[in-house]
């Protein structure tokens, strides 16, 4: 299966990426990474013969969701918390 | 440390009890009896090329509704929660650029009408009402990013949120009297499979659906915008 | 070299990062960090959804020209996990948003997001 | 019956069309809020009827015009028309308790109240578990909502852990529907059920996120800390519904889905359930804060739900019963202490005493508290009966016990929080909240839980019935408590007269049974005409009072346990009201609260063992129980507790004491007796003499012996006279109990004799007593002192009664002391006769104290001035006494019938004592009271009169004329010889009565409140830790099932 | 028998024994005397002292409980006397011992204790009250190894019935209670120590020494009640333990004999040990003499 290798590839960007979510000191950069762990999730959605759902995901789970974040971490202008 | 090792022995118990919950799997051959039902008899019933849809829109049409409100409860809620707060008071931070403006300007109208045109399809193509709302509420992000400063008026939104909202609940209640329950989509013709205007209230359901998740994100945003909470 | 079908991936890194997300909720101390990792949570809780709707060979569930009405439970996967899912991500924004207001009231109260210093509540 | 589904369409087109009211028009969205809320309540009240009627089907919505399980649909059988008539209801009233707050938090909270109650109603109804996902998700997060109308920090960091647990809880349900979806190909409830089993592990894995999920909701003990914090900040009035509607939803979750499982998951569920009810309410010990403390003990009483419902395989056709008992209860109450939180004001538990600016509100507090716990008439008195009964049957012995000690605990802090706001002082610039719309539906649940109890002895099985007609009564007492309190007394006094006489017939040849009722009765009448000279209206006195002699003649009347057993509560309810009455009596009261349930609940256990879930549940069940060994010891430890048994005394001298004047005789005299008369019910049912070997009998027997010795040493060195009269009777009742555990004949004798004896005295005592510390308004007695020449009738009264407790020929006291030796020698406890006799003499000691302290010696300067007790105190004693020379005189007129009885009876045929006109026989020796009388009587005639000749022309003179040689100061120095009066007895003998027992008390309420201090420190307030404990709790329980 | 007649011997047999009781209060008041190298009284002057108080005029009293109190006293003695069968086989001498047993007596002792303690109590000085304090505390201790040989007596005769007990005893001095069962009677005679308010057991009487005790505000006539009760009762309560333990009396010969002796033996015990203070009389009292008592009934019993 050709898609395999690209899920593989995939799926490790993920894992970094979950481990730069959850472990990076910059919220902001955090929540990019958040926001490309939906968005490579919404791509694997499309190989898995589930269009809507990707769309959704795109859309909804990553755009907006990043757009929220933004919006809050810009209200919380605050730079020693972020450690 | 000693936090910590607990932390990852219960984090390696879950992982035990996913394990045990994905054991059973491999990979499926055929459709089981429901889906099955939905691929072969949902095209007919519900007159949906998207079964996705008509999965969404009829026949687990309660849990949308449901999930519609909980979009509604959390925009009530943020809005509850912040508007309560003080509100800026017009103060401008920064003039937005021109280019913003412009492109906003055009782009706008484009942005809302490919929202439009994702929900009306939504029973024929990928996508639908929440993604369609989606998109109307991108584009009410970049209409906020260009009138910066401007106060935004949320009387639109929630007249758009409360009628869409009602007028969900409303098919639904037509679906009892006309059709054969709740959410029946069938009290307004199936019409010819595949076109646009077709799949009986589909389409108006989605479509109130989409307006309504434009309408609550874009109220989310709003709200987020304007407030100034946190920044003394 | 027999790899494994994209669904046993799709379901194991689902699997993953529900328990990346959720370490990420029991181990980070700041509250925005704690909802950055319910979103990576929630995000694999759709990704397992769908993995588990997943069929080899088979298309999307939309009846178009290349599938036939007649013969749609052959071709296509299975819709209803992905309806779920629909369902699951519109109500997972809603309650990421929520939570993030309550990140910026709680913030605005404290001046802090470190979750250990809202205790006022205790015993 | 609308179709349910319009439930939906009307709640949530009204919060969606509320929407275009947020900035205008809040009093029209008030109201058609309301009207929205009537209408839901409407419709299932409406099916409710219809089911209750047999004219309605379940009936089962289709959404999307398609059949089950290709579309959701929900269902309106009877279990839903209940739970959601109760939901309903609580939305109705709950929004009018929160109407004002509505006026000032905008329309967002009313869309968020309405779509709620839609969530919960759809929660029960639904019939597929996504959609029971999403609508779960709804109703948190309009409860999230909620919580903010509180505003401030508190509020908030409990809202963010509240929603952070949820959405974490929900996640893991959301992953085993996925997977449940996945191997079972289903999402409909009963279709699950119908075709699956789990033998796959992923399955079985699948289910055991989704129940655990569930149980997560339900805020199992101990990962339940983000649920405390939300009830202890929000407002109340939200609170409220987070009790009574959420739990309500998720307990039919788990219902709906716990069949999932399997049995292994009942099983599962029990054990949750009941770790919950007692984890929660032993830590709620150490809780102050009100609105914690509630949320404590509705975390506490979901867990037994829980658990009720995880023994649905035991309970069988029971199961709705029980259920509906214990639900309706912890429903109607808890959320009405809630509202009540909200209406008093106050956080800190003992400042509840504000309540009592508004007798209603302390009432229904009342109510609510004694329901909570389990009290009759209340439901859940009822379905903890059942509950525990039909648990015996299967043999869920350990389960019972852990039930009865959640409920203990329980008792503890809810009865700690109702004696602060009867009895704690009360801060007087506040005043609690009585606003209409929050009276209303306090109110309203008071009068539903009243209903509820109605309904429950109307409806549940046959054997369960009681008479309610002393309950209307003492309801009516309420009703007319504004009376002039003449009225009221006559009303109480001639009630006692037809009841006694209404019940005559039916107990006149169990002459056992009369002799109690008579106690109760007669005594009763005689304490209720000292209330004549109260002034004021004495509000709140008499429905309690009656409610006491009410539960007491219960006790005789009763002929089967669940009878017997409901009297007993009742009579401890309005007992402990009465003496929480007293001045001082708070920890009295709730000491006397505490063992009295304690009691009650061993006695509870006890009849469970006897009965082990046989349909049969007359009083005779007792000569087979089921666990003979155990239900007797049970039995027998609660019933000492009513009689204050060494050991379990320390209740009583403080309960006695600090009674108010015409209670001490009531609580002393009469109600004490209840305990002996439960345990000459047990003893009989024992089986006669048959049972005098049994080893319990002889334990009782050496009890009753060291009882006896220790309260009469105990009351010799009282300064406090009330004190010494209660430490007399701890004293007495150990006679009592030594000489019943003979288990002869002239031993029941001798107890029955000892009983009516105690009664006359005890009664006699207290009241005299009681109408001179009215009027020197002190209970030291060496404050008093010379008394008799103010208060000569008092004083007469107290002479008679001594006579009589220190047992001296000719008074009656010596028929009991008569027939004691010769028990003790028939039956060979030399020993014990002897430690009991030593007894006996000390009580001459306390018996001098009391008359000399009081009446004799110096008298007091400032006493000069008192007057004799007032004339309605009087006039009780001197009927008592003409009793007390009745019985000396002819003692066969009660003696003679009772032991043909014994005899007749065939409890103890043996050894019976023979009558000859006025002189008993037994084979050792005779005794002829009417003779005795006779003879002394006319000696004593004769050396008076001698005397009086003798000495005709002696001279009065004031005492401190010899004293001075007749040289008195104006003001002498008096020397009253009273304080410490046996010191060197104390010396001698003092070491007998180091408080062992309160010590061991102390040490046992301070290990557990330890205990509950430091174990509630795992709710740290800290959100993330909470999260950890809900995984936690998830991998230890899955680590438990496999 | 006639009531009259009944009354007649009742009270003829109360002049016997108040009679006895004078003299042997005035004799052994001698003994003691000589015994202490002294001349002592005359052994008439209880008869002197007792004439004397009947017939002083000033009376005074300090109200009904005061009156009343010798009067109780009294009754407690006289009442002793009236249940108690005196001479053995008797039926003239039994008094109406019909209407009451052992334990009729042993509490009616109670009934002049109680009266005493009224009366002296009203009269107002602490040290009338603290005597008493006293002596209900002592006698509560003094009880016990009484009660004991009561019951060790009644169990081994089965009977509580005083005539009965006697009638067990007939038949030669080794039927006797003291030989057929000692230790109950040792700790009997223990009690009879302390219930005659001897030495080492008068502690009690210690406030009366005082010039201003019970004695002062009882005078004159009431005092003269409270003689007769004790010339009374010191005989009555050695008949009791006569008949308990010394085999009773079929005369009346017997009796003053038997009775002599065992009062005797309270007063010649006193004379030799000094006085307890209560609070070392009672454990005293609590130790040996039950243990004795509880060893007699576990000799019964075995």
């Amino acid at each position: 299966m050709s898609y395999t290798f690209i899920v593989i590839i995939m799926g490790i960007i993920m894992l970094v990426m979950a481990f730069t979510a959850i472990y990076h000191k910059n919220l902001k950069v955090a929540v990019i990474a958040s926001g490309i762990i939906s968005l490579f999730a919404s791509v694997i959605y499309i190989f898995l013969a589930a269009p809507d759902v990707a769309i959704t995901e795109a859309a909804i789970g990553s755009a907006l969701t990043v757009v929220i974040f933004f919006y809050v971490l810009n209200k919380i202008r605050l730079t020693d918390d972020t450690k | 440390m000693i936090r910590n090792s607990f932390l990852v022995l219960i984090t390696a118990g879950m992982a035990w009890i996913l394990l045990d919950a994905v054991s059973g799997y491999q990979s499926r051959e055929y459709l089981n009896d429901l889906s099955g039902y939905y691929a072969t008899s949902g095209p007919e019933e519900t007159g949906a090329a998207n079964l996705v849809t008509a999965v969404v829109v009829t026949y687990r049409g309660l849990d949308t509704l449901g999930e519609v409100t909980i979009l509604f409860l959390t925009a009530t809620i943020i809005g509850f929660m912040l508007r309560t707060s003080k509100r800026r008071e017009g103060s401008v931070r920064r003039a937005t650029s021109e280019v913003l403006v412009t492109a906003s300007n055009v782009l706008i109208p484009v942005i809302f009408l490919i929202g439009v045109y994702i929900f009306l399809n939504g029973h024929l193509t990928p996508g639908g009402g929440f993604q369609g709302g989606a998109v109307l509420a991108s584009a009410m992000i970049l209409w906020i990013m260009s009138q910066s400063g401007t106060k935004v008026s949320h009387s639109l939104l929630e007249i758009t949120e409360a009628i869409s909202g009602f007028g969900f609940v409303f098919l639904g209640l037509l679906g009892i009297i006309l059709a054969g329950g709740f959410l029946d989509n069938t009290f307004l013709s199936l019409g010819t499979f595949g076109k646009l205007i077709s799949a009986g209230a589909i389409p108006v359901i989605y479509s109130l659906i989409g307006l309504k998740v434009g309408a609550e994100l874009s109220n989310i945003i709003l709200v987020m915008n304007e407030t100034q909470e946190a920044e003394q | 070299m027999n790899l494994p079908g994209i669904e046993y991936l799709s379901l194991g890194l689902g699997i993953v990062l529900f328990l990346a997300g959720l370490w990420g909720i029991i181990h980070q101390k700041n509250i925005i960090k704690i909802i950055i990792s319910f979103s990576v949570l929630d995000t694999s809780i759709h990704l397992i959804l769908v993995s588990i709707g997943y069929m080899r060979n088979r298309t999307a569930p939309i009846i178009d020209s290349a599938v036939s009405k007649t013969d749609a439970a052959s071709q296509v996967v299975d819709p209803l996990p992905q309806a779920l899912v629909l369902t699951a991500i519109v109500i997972g924004v809603g309650i990421t948003a929520l939570m993030l207001t309550y990140a910026l009231k709680l913030f605005n109260e404290k001046g802090t997001l470190e979750i250990d210093k809202f205790k006022s509540l205790k015993w | 019956m609308v179709n349910p589904v319009f439930i939906i369409v009307v709640l949530l087109g009204a919060g969606f069309l509320l929407g275009l009211f947020r900035k205008t028009g809040i009093s029209l969205a008030r109201v058609a809020g309301l009207l929205a809320l009537a209408f839901p309540l409407y419709v299932s009240v409406g099916w409710m009827l219809h089911f209750i009627g047999q004219t309605a089907q379940p009936y089962v919505v289709y959404t999307a015009g398609t059949v089950p399980p290709f579309s959701i649909n929900l269902r309106m059988g009877p279990d839903e028309a209940f739970l959601t008539a109760a939901i309903n209801m609580l939305g109705f009233f709950g929004f009018i308790y929160l109407f004002r707050l509505f006026k000032s938090q905008g329309v967002s909270t009313i869309i968020l109240y309405l779509v709620l109650f839609m969530g919960l109603n759809v929660i029960v109804m639904t019939r597929d578990i996504f959609n029971l996902f999403v609508f779960l998700e709804i109703a948190s997060i309009a409860l999230i909502g909620l919580v903010l109308v509180n505003k401030g920090i508190d509020a908030l960091s409990a809202g963010f852990k509240y929603l952070i647990a949820v959405s974490v809880i929900s996640s893991i349900l959301l992953v085993g529907i996925g997977f449940i979806y996945y191997y079972s190909g289903t999402l409909n409830i009963d279709g699950f059920i119908e075709n699956n089993s789990l033998v796959m592990k992923g399955l079985s894995t699948a289910v055991f996120l989704v129940l655990v999920a569930v149980v997560l909701e339900l805020k199992a003990f101990p990962a339940n800390g983000w649920a405390l914090d939300v009830y202890q900040s929000a407002h109340p009035g939200i609170s409220a519904l987070i009790s009574a509607g959420t739990a309500t939803a998720s307990l039919f979750v788990l219902y709906k889905l716990l069949p999932f499982g399997g049995h292994l998951w009942l099983q599962v569920a029990a054990v949750i359930g009941l770790v919950t009810f007692v984890g929660s309410n032993m830590l709620g010990i150490a809780q102050k804060n009100a609105n914690r403390l509630l949320g404590y003990s509705s975390v506490g009483q979901i867990g037994l739900l829980v658990a009720v419902i995880g023994f649905s395989d035991d309970l069988g056709s029971h199961l709705r019963m029980i259920f509906f008992g214990l639900f309706i209860s912890h429903f109607l109450s808890k959320a009405g202490l809630f509202w009540l939180s909200g209406m008093a004001g106050e956080e800190e538990i003992s400042k509840w005493s504000v309540l009592r600016k508004k007798p209603a509100l302390l009432l229904i507090f009342g109510m609510f508290v004694f329901s909570l716990i389990g009290f009759p008439p209340f439901p859940s008195f009822y379905g903890k009966w059942q509950l525990v009964m039909d648990l015996s049957g299967n043999g869920q012995i350990l389960w019972i016990a852990l039930i009865l000690l959640g409920t203990m605990f329980e008792g503890v802090y809810l009865f700690r929080w109702l004696g602060f706001a009867i009895k704690h002082e009360v801060d007087e610039s506040k005043a609690p909240d009585t606003a209409a719309e929050k009276m209303i539906p306090a109110g309203a649940f008071a009068l539903l839980l009243l209903g509820a109890s109605w309904v429950s002895n109307a409806y549940f099985p046959g054997a369960m019935k009681t008479s309610f007609l002393p309950l209307y009564f003492i309801l009516f007492l309420f009703l007319i408590d504004f009376l002039p309190l003449v009225i009221k007394n006559t009303l109480s006094i001639l009630s006692l007269g037809y009841y006694g006489w209404r019940l005559y017939p039916s107990i006149q040849d169990d002459t056992l049974r009369l002799v109690f009722a008579g106690i109760f009765l007669i005594g009763g009448m005689l304490t209720l005409f000292a209330g004549y000279s109260e002034k004021g209206k004495r509000p709140g006195f008499y429905p309690f009072a009656l409610m006491m002699y009410a539960g007491l003649i219960g006790l005789v009347e009763a002929d089967n346990l669940f009878g017997f057993f409901f009297a007993w509560e009742l009579m401890t309810m309005g007992s402990y009201i009465l003496i929480i009455r007293g001045k001082k009596s708070l920890v009295h009261a709730y000491n006397y609260m505490l063992f009295s349930l304690g009691g009650a609940l061993l006695i509870l256990f006890g009849i469970a063992l006897t009965v082990a879930g046989q349909p049969d549940i007359s009083l005779s069940m007792l000569a087979s129980p089921a666990y003979p060994g155990w239900a007797y010891a049970l039995l027998a430890v609660g019933f000492l507790t009513k009689t204050a048994a060494l050991g379990l005394h320390i209740w009583l001298p403080g309960a006695h004491a600090e009674a108010e004047s015409d209670v001490s005789p009531m609580v002393s005299g009469i109600l004490l007796k209840a305990g002996a008369f439960g345990l000459v019910i047990l003893f009989l049912a024992m089986g006669g003499g048959e049972a005098g070997r049994h080893p319990l009998l002889y334990a009782l027997g050496w009890l009753g012996a060291l009882t006896a010795l220790g309260g009469n040493l105990m009351a010799v060195f009282q300064e406090d006279a009330k004190r010494l009269l209660a430490y007399s009777s701890v004293g007495n009742l150990g006679y009592i109990l030594f000489a019943f555990s003979f288990m002869t004949h002239i031993g029941w004798l001798t107890g029955l004799t000892y009983s009516i004896n105690h009664f006359l005295f005890k009664t006699l005592l207290f009241l005299a007593i009681g109408g001179v510390v009215m009027r020197v308004k002190t209970h030291n007695m060496y404050e008093m002192g010379g008394l008799i020449k103010r208060m000569p009738w008092s004083f007469i009264a107290v002479l008679v009664g001594i006579i009589t407790l220190a047992g001296i020929p000719p008074l009656s006291g010596f028929a009991g002391k008569w027939l004691f030796y010769n028990a003790v020698i028939a039956k060979g406890w030399f020993l014990q006769g002897a430690l009991v006799f030593f007894a006996g003499t000390i009580a001459f000691l306390y018996c001098f104290k009391l008359i000399y302290s009081v009446f004799l010696g110096q008298e007091k300067d400032r006493f000069r001035k008192v007057k004799e007790a007032p004339v309605w105190y009087i006039i009780p004693q001197f009927i008592l006494i003409v009793g007390i020379m009745i019985f000396s005189a002819r003692p066969e007129i009660v003696l003679k019938p009772i032991g043909a009885l014994l005899s007749q009876a065939a409890f103890f045929p043996s050894e019976p004592l023979a009558w000859e006109n006025v002189t008993a026989y037994t084979n050792l020796g005779y005794w002829s009271g009417f003779n005795i009388m006779l003879v002394i009587g006319a000696m004593f005639v004769v050396l008076l009169g001698w005397l009086l000749l003798m000495s005709r022309k002696a001279q009065k003179v004031k005492q401190f004329n010899i004293v001075y040689a007749g040289e008195a100061p104006f003001t002498p120095e008096t020397t009253h010889f009273s304080h410490n009066m046996f010191a060197p007895y104390n010396k001698a003998l003092g070491f007998l009565i180091h408080p062992v027992a309160t010590q061991f008390w102390l040490g046992v309420n301070n290990t557990f409140h330890a205990l509950a201090e430091s174990a509630r420190k795992i709710y740290s307030g800290n959100g993330q830790s909470y999260i950890i404990h809900i995984v936690a709790y998830i991998v230890v329980v899955y680590l438990i099932l496999s | 028998m006639e009531l009259a007649t009944k009354t007649g011997f009742v009270l003829l047999g109360l002049f016997i024994i108040l009679n006895w009781g004078l003299i042997m209060a005035g004799i052994i008041r001698k003994i003691i005397a000589r015994a202490s190298m002294r001349r002592g009284i005359s052994v008439f002057q209880p008869y002197i002292n007792l004439i004397k108080n009947y017939s002083i005029r000033s009376q005074l009293t300090h109200g009904v409980m005061f009156y009343l109190g010798p009067v109780f006293r009294l009754s407690g003695g006289v009442g002793i006397f009236l249940f108690m069968p005196l001479i053995h086989d008797s039926e003239i001498w039994s008094n109406f011992s019909f209407a009451g047993d052992l334990i009729l007596i042993a509490y009616f002792m109670f009934f002049g204790m109680l009266g005493m303690a009224l009366g002296a109590g009203e009269g107002g000085h602490p040290y009338s009250a603290i005597g008493i304090s006293r002596g209900l505390a002592q006698f509560t201790a003094i009880e016990v190894p009484l009660t004991l040989a009561i019951l060790s007596i009644a169990f081994q005769y089965n009977t509580l019935s005083i005539s009965e007990i006697v009638a067990r005893q007939q038949g030669g001095i080794l039927n006797w209670t003291l030989f057929t069962n000692p230790l109950a009677t040792i700790a009997a005679m223990i009690s009879f120590l302390g219930a005659m308010g001897h030495a080492p057991f008068n502690v009690v009487m210690a406030p009366q020494e005082n010039p201003i005790g019970p004695p002062t505000e009882y005078h004159g006539t009431f005092l003269g009640v409270l003689q007769t009760n004790r010339a009374i009762l010191h005989v009555i309560e050695s008949v009791l333990f006569m008949n308990l333990f010394f085999g009773g009396a079929s005369n009346w010969f017997e009796l003053i004999v038997k009775t002599f002796f065992i009062y005797f033996w309270s007063v010649f015990v006193g004379m030799v040990f000094p006085r307890f203070r209560v609070d070392q009389s009672i454990p005293w009292l609590l130790k040996i003499p039950v243990l004795i008592g509880i060893l007699s009934i576990v000799f019964i019993l075995l």
